[in-house]
């Protein structure tokens, strides 16, 4: 009698899953659904529990208007835990289990990683909504967020330009995770070509979850005697507030050595006092502060959206970058299925090349024909003390990907179109 | 009623130091030789000082106890009783002072296990039996035998072995209840298994703190028959409070007050000296 | 007097050009980015007084421009014409500034300051223009050094006059501000003393001679910096690992129970903290400087209180089974961090270091002390203190302290042992709770934030002794410090690996910790 | 704890019970990989979805075992026994991404600035060298940490934090990008395993049924030592040390065998993990993880072999069904759960049964 227990609870939990299955089922002439994975507890809760509402209230306004080829779409969503190898489990259990057409979901680049295997493998389909490193294209996936060259590589462009201050002194610093590194792999690379030296380019990195910069803000303060100086900053989120604390309380103010921040937004200056952080940058391809009737119109509904689904801190809700990226996902989505006519994945990858989305940014954005990652415009925001941006520059048109950055060497070999990883 | 099994049950070890009787000691090492007692003492204790933070709890402690003998300390509360044995059983190491089991072995040198191994067993004042198992399985633990991890992998009883804890259990009357649970016992059986445990560790000394404490009046009465039968071939060194213990078994008392010997005869000798009384009496 | 009189005349001088100037803000508001820096710069050079307040109004970002250029000036949601009396025409846009003029307007401002009748604002703006200064200004910080009577202030227009002198003609001029440089240790003037040095930029030999002396005094002086630097955030971690530990060495210390939850006491206080600060926003906003104050004694009350009724209904059950009060600590961690992420969501929740908790206090110049690290390293000594005091100096300690060391006699004396666990859990829970104010202000406030300094708390006590007060204390701020002086070396992330390994070994040395107590064995 | 070191609750439901009962499940467990190969539309078609799942809980299982084996036995309880789970998944892990790479270097080495594979890759190609790995990598770790702690005597709660700090320190390790690990994306995308493709339904079939095999292993070796007599010395040292080193046991070999013996168990259990779940990272030796596995032990029951079983079967299976019908609350039920289950079933789900069973 020992064993039944765990058996049972198995044979209960997938019994549970298949009578979940069945109302689906029978109305699956009426519905598509459609998968959203995103951790909703655990570390990563604090950044993908937005992205899992801001997808709910894009499938209704989606609904609203009569769904996708006359059906209405049913949102699937699962709770990966913040959990890596739960995320493949999740993957697999929504594209085999309920039998979603798309799944909206990631954050962490190990999560993508965790469930792309599984997408590989049952051709499902991925849209990944958030900046990371690069070096990646799968046919499975559409990333919708920024690759290196629509982030970093701007962003330290400007900084070394005459209204970004002339920075000719870099400190990168960022906590020691792959997209840092590669990120600052690829500054290094950048700012070389340039002609900054290698002494005036320092590179630092912090444990996960680091909470003390004492000592890495006195070493910056010493590394920016030396000249003109700028901090570029990939720390993950959970760590900003403390040096952005710290940084404030040592007298270091933007004006001497401006932060410019890869993974600062909205969302994260909600917690954060952002009166002594005034002129710290961050570079994204939206901020919620773009002036446009498009983007006026995306946040009033999603305050309207926080407020009517009484979204903890709905009052302060805020718009961000990977926030309108999935936005742009889902719509550009349901435009390749009306397009193609099925969500049949291959036709809907096929249908989703040279999709065009008017997206909140003011611009309108374009799938890339090849590489799955979107043409997007890049923008350098500075903090406000409502814990806003307000853009101080932005590129003249949207920038085609490169996922695979060409100031890693090697890179020039691999193909500019999505191949399995094998 | 066998009276007497004991000596049937422990090996005898050969005071002349010839010692070839002896087998493995565990962790599979075999004693060469037996104890060197050439000069007929087991245990010397000389210029013991043990101090904790500042207080001391022996002071040039010197004690010597013979082959055979049987040896009962007694002493006030805090005289430095338990502290003693702590140092025979390599429990507290002396901060300075010498401990002899034997000529050769150095006390103050070896782990308890090494200690154990060596010979001499040590029996608590609350009585430790392994609550878990079972009173046969108490006595199996502690039998003496090869006891290394790998010996343990292997172990199975022979003939031999399952009749020597038979008689062990039969001495100290508890062969009814040789599957019950330790913890089950009574107060008074718990001492009485214990004791059963260093039978069968069969040590050259038993070291026995308060033994009958907690004893009906018949079971004490046992206790000293079964004491005095050991003492011709062991040496025993007993703490107990109880003077008419005392009185039944020993041969020679030592007196410890405060982390010192105080005197030491026989019980009417040190009855009558007048330091010994003042300190029982006197506060 | 006389002086006071020079600076009227001087104020009337430069009033006189009054018409040339009328149309500044104008000017400005018109210009492109570049055109503005160049504006900017030469404002620096050449100060007017009534210049001043279109400078502040641009340096608050209050200045707006409407359809037509026309600059006004914001003031509570009005618009009123800088120069003139223009009526606005559609909604006035704010002027936008980016980091290079904001870096101009405070060099520009520094440059006006200098005329003020305050000694502190003069002073301010003589050692902004220290770190800023640029060439043109030469000839003005001459002209305000002379003019100048306050003793503190010209010191501060002499060293930055210093720096801009190095690139005068006249040697001796030259040598006098290398002189002056070495005695700053300010490190910009290392810096510039190294450039002066490197590439035969200097040819005087006497100079140069003078250059590498005040070169090496500078060096030193940043050592002396440094090092202190060093020590300070060495303490500050440790009292931090201090105020997150204090709690647990009571529930575990003394109690002995395993409390998982112990970090949740701790976010609990954190978020007590930023409902106190959002309360008071709203109920009395005039006192908000003082919300972490209030919130001290509320956080206390609430954790205690939460911290009462757990021991109440779960931990109680479970004394004598430390291992077992793990796990369900455990449950009540991962059911505290879910509510709070329910009731105020997953996101961190923003509290503000008020205004006397802000900044910090320059000692050197290459050595800022934080305000709110050196209250918070007071805070944790006062905790300590009053912890102390509690246990030691009170009946409730005297009963806590007989119950953690022997329950039954405890029983047996009268005390009642069960109200005293709980007070007990309470204190240590409030202990937490209190730290979780602290906490607030340096890090972030969100569901996670206990789970960060778990382990260290845990590491602390144990590294400490186990119910040992002093301990705890020793092994914090050890801790604190070893972090500190090995992150410099090896960096963070392996400096905190080897302070584990360390821990480790330690551990293996002295397996009771720091304190233990030293007796005879008891089985 | 009085309870005897022995299957408790087998004894009281009769061992024929228990034989039967575990052969049935050991029965199902074997032919589900098999009513995988089935094809999808066949109506006994096990799913990879619930293959990889139900091998995942095995493997867990396992863990909970090998952590039972020296908590409930030996009474240490480790906290730290996701670090050898983890090493020996890293282990496996590293012989996949060699054969995934092929010739060149894995897929992460060549954009984070390694020119050539570290010392410690060297031989990892070879699946007979990983193999050793899984099992000498945790296990000497285990042996050396467990020589010195034992040595020292640390135990109860000092030897928990202690083993924390050491899961702990490994996370911070392997997350450096410099270890030459992966940093914090560690390793996926594996494509084949001896050639086989990883994905293919027979190499799921015999990964599941070697993880089948070795939780059948070890809990016949669980049983023969908790019937041999060097069991019986177990329990003594956790309820009596020194009454045990006076009788003249060492107890630190015993300690250091069965620790050892454990971690080793954890190594392989993580190696049979990986190719399964198709991910091994720095998380998995978070402390929390290691926590869990002490929760599913109590849950299940201390000192008993299926208690473990049970309740990691429990947990994770909770998990899996919570986090979809309950995604934001589910923390909750499992928080109450674990509270309650020590409130009031101070012997875990098996006490409970036995309790049924009387």
């Amino acid at each position: 009698m020992k064993r039944r227990p765990l058996i049972k609870t198995t044979l209960a939990a997938s019994a549970l899953m298949l009578s979940g299955l069945f109302p689906f089922t029978l109305q699956a002439a009426e519905t598509i659904k459609v998968g959203i994975l995103h951790s909703l507890s655990g570390t990563m809760a604090i950044s993908e529990t937005s992205l899992k509402d801001m997808a709910l209230m894009t499938i209704d306004e989606i609904n609203a208007k009569g769904g996708v080829l006359g059906k209405q779409l049913e949102p699937v969503v699962v709770d990966p835990a913040s959990n890596w190898p739960l995320f493949a489990e999740k993957g697999r259990q929504l594209l085999t289990q309920d039998k979603v057409a798309v799944t909206f979901g990631c954050w962490t680049s190990v999560s993508r990683k965790s469930v792309l295997p599984v997408y590989e493998e049952l051709n499902g389909l991925l849209f990944y909504p958030v900046q990371y490193e690069g070096e990646e294209l799968s046919p499975n996936v559409f990333y919708t967020g920024a690759a290196p060259n629509q982030q970093a590589i701007p962003a330290v462009e400007y900084l070394m330009s005459e209204d970004g201050g002339s920075a000719e002194r870099f400190f990168l610093l960022g906590t020691d995770y792959v997209y840092p590194r590669t990120t600052n792999k690829i500054l290094r690379a950048f700012l070389i070509s340039k002609g900054v030296p290698e002494s005036s380019i320092e590179e630092v990195y912090t444990p996960f979850g680091h909470s003390d910069y004492q000592t890495i803000v006195a070493n910056i303060k010493k590394f920016a005697a030396g000249g003109k100086t700028a901090v570029v900053s990939t720390i993950n989120g959970d760590s900003n507030v403390p040096f952005y604390k710290e940084l404030a309380n040592q007298g270091l103010d933007a004006t001497d050595v401006p932060v410019v921040a890869f993974s600062v937004g909205e969302e994260e200056l909600r917690g954060i006092d952002t009166k002594p952080l005034v002129g710290h940058l961050a570079a994204w391809n939206y901020f919620q502060s773009v002036e446009n009737p498009v983007n006026e119109a995306f946040v009033s509904k999603w305050k309207a959206y926080a407020k009517a689904q009484n979204l903890p801190g709905a009052d302060k809700a805020v718009t961000n970058d990977p926030m309108e990226a999935t936005y742009v996902g889902i719509h550009m989505w349901a435009q390749a299925v009306e397009k193609a006519g099925s969500t049949e994945v291959d036709k809907v990858r096929d249908a989703l090349a040279g999709q065009t989305f008017k997206a909140p940014s003011g611009y309108t954005l374009t799938m890339d024909e090849k590489n799955h990652h979107l043409h997007k415009p890049v923008m350098i925001g500075e903090v406000q003390e409502d814990g806003q941006f307000s853009v101080v520059w932005e590129t003249e048109s949207p920038v085609r990907a490169q996922p695979w950055s060409p100031y890693i060497p090697g890179n020039d070999k691999k193909p500019d179109y999505a191949v399995k990883s094998n | 009623m066998k009276t007497v099994p004991c000596s049937a049950v422990i090996d005898g070890f050969d005071p002349t130091g010839g010692g070839l009787t002896r087998d493995a000691i565990g962790l599979g090492r075999v004693a060469e030789k037996g104890l060197d007692v050439r000069h007929g003492t087991i245990l010397s204790l000389e210029d013991i000082n043990v101090s904790f933070d500042g207080f001391k709890a022996l002071t040039d402690l010197s004690l010597y106890i013979g082959v055979g003998e049987l040896r009962c300390i007694i002493g006030p509360n805090g005289a430095g009783k338990t502290t003693m044995m702590d140092v025979i059983t390599g429990k507290t190491r002396p901060t300075s002072g010498s401990a002899w089991f034997g000529e050769t072995l150095d006390l103050t040198r070896m782990s308890e296990v090494d200690i154990a191994q060596a010979g001499i067993g040590r029996k608590f004042q609350k009585p430790t039996v392994f609550e878990a198992l079972s009173v046969f399985e108490n006595l199996e633990l502690a039998q003496k035998t090869d006891k290394s991890v790998w010996a343990s992998l292997r172990a199975k009883l022979n003939g031999e072995q399952k009749d020597r804890i038979d008689e062990v259990l039969e001495t100290i009357r508890l062969g009814q209840s040789r599957h019950r649970p330790a913890g089950l016992l009574s107060h008074g059986q718990k001492q009485f298994l214990e004791i059963g445990m260093l039978l069968m560790q069969s040590p050259q000394l038993l070291l026995l703190d308060e033994p009958v404490a907690g004893m009906t009046d018949a079971e004490t009465e046992f206790t000293a028959e079964l004491f005095k039968s050991l003492a011709r071939k062991h040496s025993l060194m007993v703490v107990e409070h109880d003077m008419g213990f005392v009185e039944t078994i020993a041969d020679h008392v030592t007196v410890l007050h405060q982390g010192q010997v105080l005197a030491e005869g026989s019980l009417q000798q040190v009855q009558a000296d007048e330091r010994v009384i003042e300190v029982y009496l006197g506060r | 007097m006389n002086t006071a009189l020079h600076r009227l005349l001087l104020l009337l001088l430069l009033v006189l050009p009054w018409a040339a100037q009328a149309g500044d803000a104008a000017d400005y508001a018109k210009a492109s980015p570049a055109k503005q820096a160049r504006l900017l710069e030469s404002w620096a050079a050449a100060p007017a007084p009534e210049r001043l307040p279109l400078i502040e109004a641009l340096r608050a970002n209050r200045v707006a421009i409407d359809q037509n250029k026309t600059p006004f000036i914001e003031e509570n949601g009005a618009y009123r014409a800088l120069e003139g009396d223009a009526e606005p025409v559609g909604t006035p846009k704010k002027l936008r500034l980016n980091n290079r003029l904001r870096g101009l307007l405070n060099t520009a401002l520094a440059s006006h300051q200098l005329f003020a009748e305050d000694p502190a604002q003069r002073l301010a703006a003589a050692k902004r223009l220290q770190r800023s200064g640029q060439p043109e200004q030469l000839e003005l910080l001459q002209q305000r050094l002379d003019a100048e009577d306050d003793a503190a202030v010209s010191e501060a227009l002499t060293l930055a006059l210093a720096n801009l002198q190095l690139t005068a003609s006249d040697p001796a001029v030259r040598l006098a501000a290398v002189r002056l440089l070495g005695e700053t240790g300010a490190p910009m003037a290392r810096v510039r003393l190294e450039n002066l040095l490197a590439d035969e930029a200097e040819t005087d030999a006497n100079v140069r001679k003078a250059a590498e002396t005040s070169l090496a005094q500078a060096k030193r002086k940043l050592l002396i910096g440094e090092l202190l630097g060093q020590a300070f955030s060495g303490l500050s971690l440790g009292s931090i690992l201090l105020l997150a530990a204090l709690g647990l060495a009571i529930t575990f210390g003394l109690l002995g129970v395993i409390n998982m939850a112990h970090g949740e006491m701790l976010m609990l206080g954190a978020y007590t903290t930023y409902m106190v600060q959002v309360l008071m926003a709203r109920l009395a906003p005039e006192a908000l400087a003082f919300y972490p104050l209030v919130a001290l004694p509320v956080a206390f009350f609430v954790t205690a209180a939460i911290g009462m009724a757990l021991e109440r209904t779960v931990i109680r059950h479970l004394y004598g089974r430390p291992l077992e009060t793990l796990l369900a600590t455990w449950g009540i961690s991962l059911i505290l961090i879910q509510l709070v992420r329910v009731l105020f969501g997953a996101q961190n929740v923003e509290v503000a270091n008020p205004g006397w908790l802000s900044g910090g206090l320059q000692v050197l110049p290459n050595l800022v002390l934080p305000y709110n690290r050196m209250v918070i390293i007071g805070f944790a000594l006062f905790v300590v203190l009053l912890t102390w005091l509690l246990l030691n100096k009170t009946r409730l300690g005297l009963n806590v302290r007989a119950v953690t060391q022997n329950r039954n006699m405890a029983a047996c004396c009268g005390v009642p042992t069960g109200r005293i666990d709980m007070m007990a859990f309470g204190l240590g829970s409030g202990i937490a709770g209190l730290g979780g104010v602290a906490l607030s202000q340096i890090g972030n406030v969100g569901p996670d934030l206990g789970q960060s300094y778990i382990i260290d708390s845990f590491l602390v006590v144990v590294l400490g002794g186990v119910g040992q007060l002093a301990g705890s204390i020793f092994a914090a701020f050890g801790l604190g410090i070893a972090n500190k002086i090995l992150e410099p070396q090896i960096g963070a992330v392996l400096g905190k690996i080897l302070i584990l390994a360390l821990i480790i070994l330690f551990i293996q040395k002295r397996p009771q910790g720091l304190f233990a107590l030293k007796g005879r064995v008891i089985d | 704890m009085n309870q005897p070191l022995t299957l408790t609750a087998a004894q009281k439901a009769g061992p024929k019970a228990t034989v039967t009962a575990l052969g049935l499940a050991l029965a199902v467990l074997v032919a589900m990989p098999l009513l995988h190969l089935l094809p999808a539309e066949h109506a006994l078609h096990v799913s990879a979805y619930t293959l990889t799942l139900v091998g995942k809980i095995l493997c867990y299982a396992i863990v909970a075992l090998a952590l039972d084996l020296v908590w409930g036995y030996a009474g240490l309880l480790s906290l730290g026994h996701g670090l050898f789970f983890a090493l020996g998944g890293y282990a496996m892990g590293m012989y996949l991404m060699r054969q995934s790479a092929g010739d060149g270097l894995p897929a992460f080495m060549s954009f984070l600035a390694w020119n050539e594979l570290p010392w410690y890759w060297y031989g990892t190609s070879s699946f007979l060298w990983a193999m050793c790995l899984v099992v000498l990598v945790p296990g000497v770790l285990a042996f050396v940490f467990g020589f010195f702690a034992f040595r020292s005597r640390i135990k109860g709660v000092y030897f928990s934090i202690m083993t924390q700090a050491l899961t702990f320190a490994g996370m911070l390790l392997f997350f450096r990008n410099e270890t030459g690990f992966g940093g914090n994306n560690g390793f996926t995308d594996f494509k084949t395993i001896l050639g086989f493709s990883i994905s293919a339904p027979a190499t799921r079939a015999t990964l599941f049924l070697a993880t089948v095999a070795l939780l059948a292993g070890s809990l016949y070796l669980g049983f023969r030592l908790a019937r041999s007599k060097f069991g019986r010395v177990l329990t003594a040292l956790r309820d009596a040390e020194n009454r045990l080193m006076f009788c003249g046991y060492d107890p630190r070999g015993y300690k250091l065998f069965i620790w050892t013996l454990s971690a080793v168990l954890c190594g392989l259990a993580g190696a049979l993990y990986v190719p399964q779940v198709g991910i091994i990272n720095p998380s998995e030796m978070a402390p929390t993880q290691s926590i869990e596995a002490a929760v599913w032990v109590a849950l299940g029951g201390r000192s008993t072999l299926i208690g473990p079983l049970l309740g990691a079967g429990l947990v994770n299976g909770m998990k899996s069904w919570f986090t979809v019908a309950l995604p934001e609350y589910w923390l909750f039920a499992l928080g109450a759960l674990f509270i309650v289950v020590t409130l009031y079933l101070p012997k875990g789900v098996i006490g409970l049964i036995k309790r049924r069973g009387e």
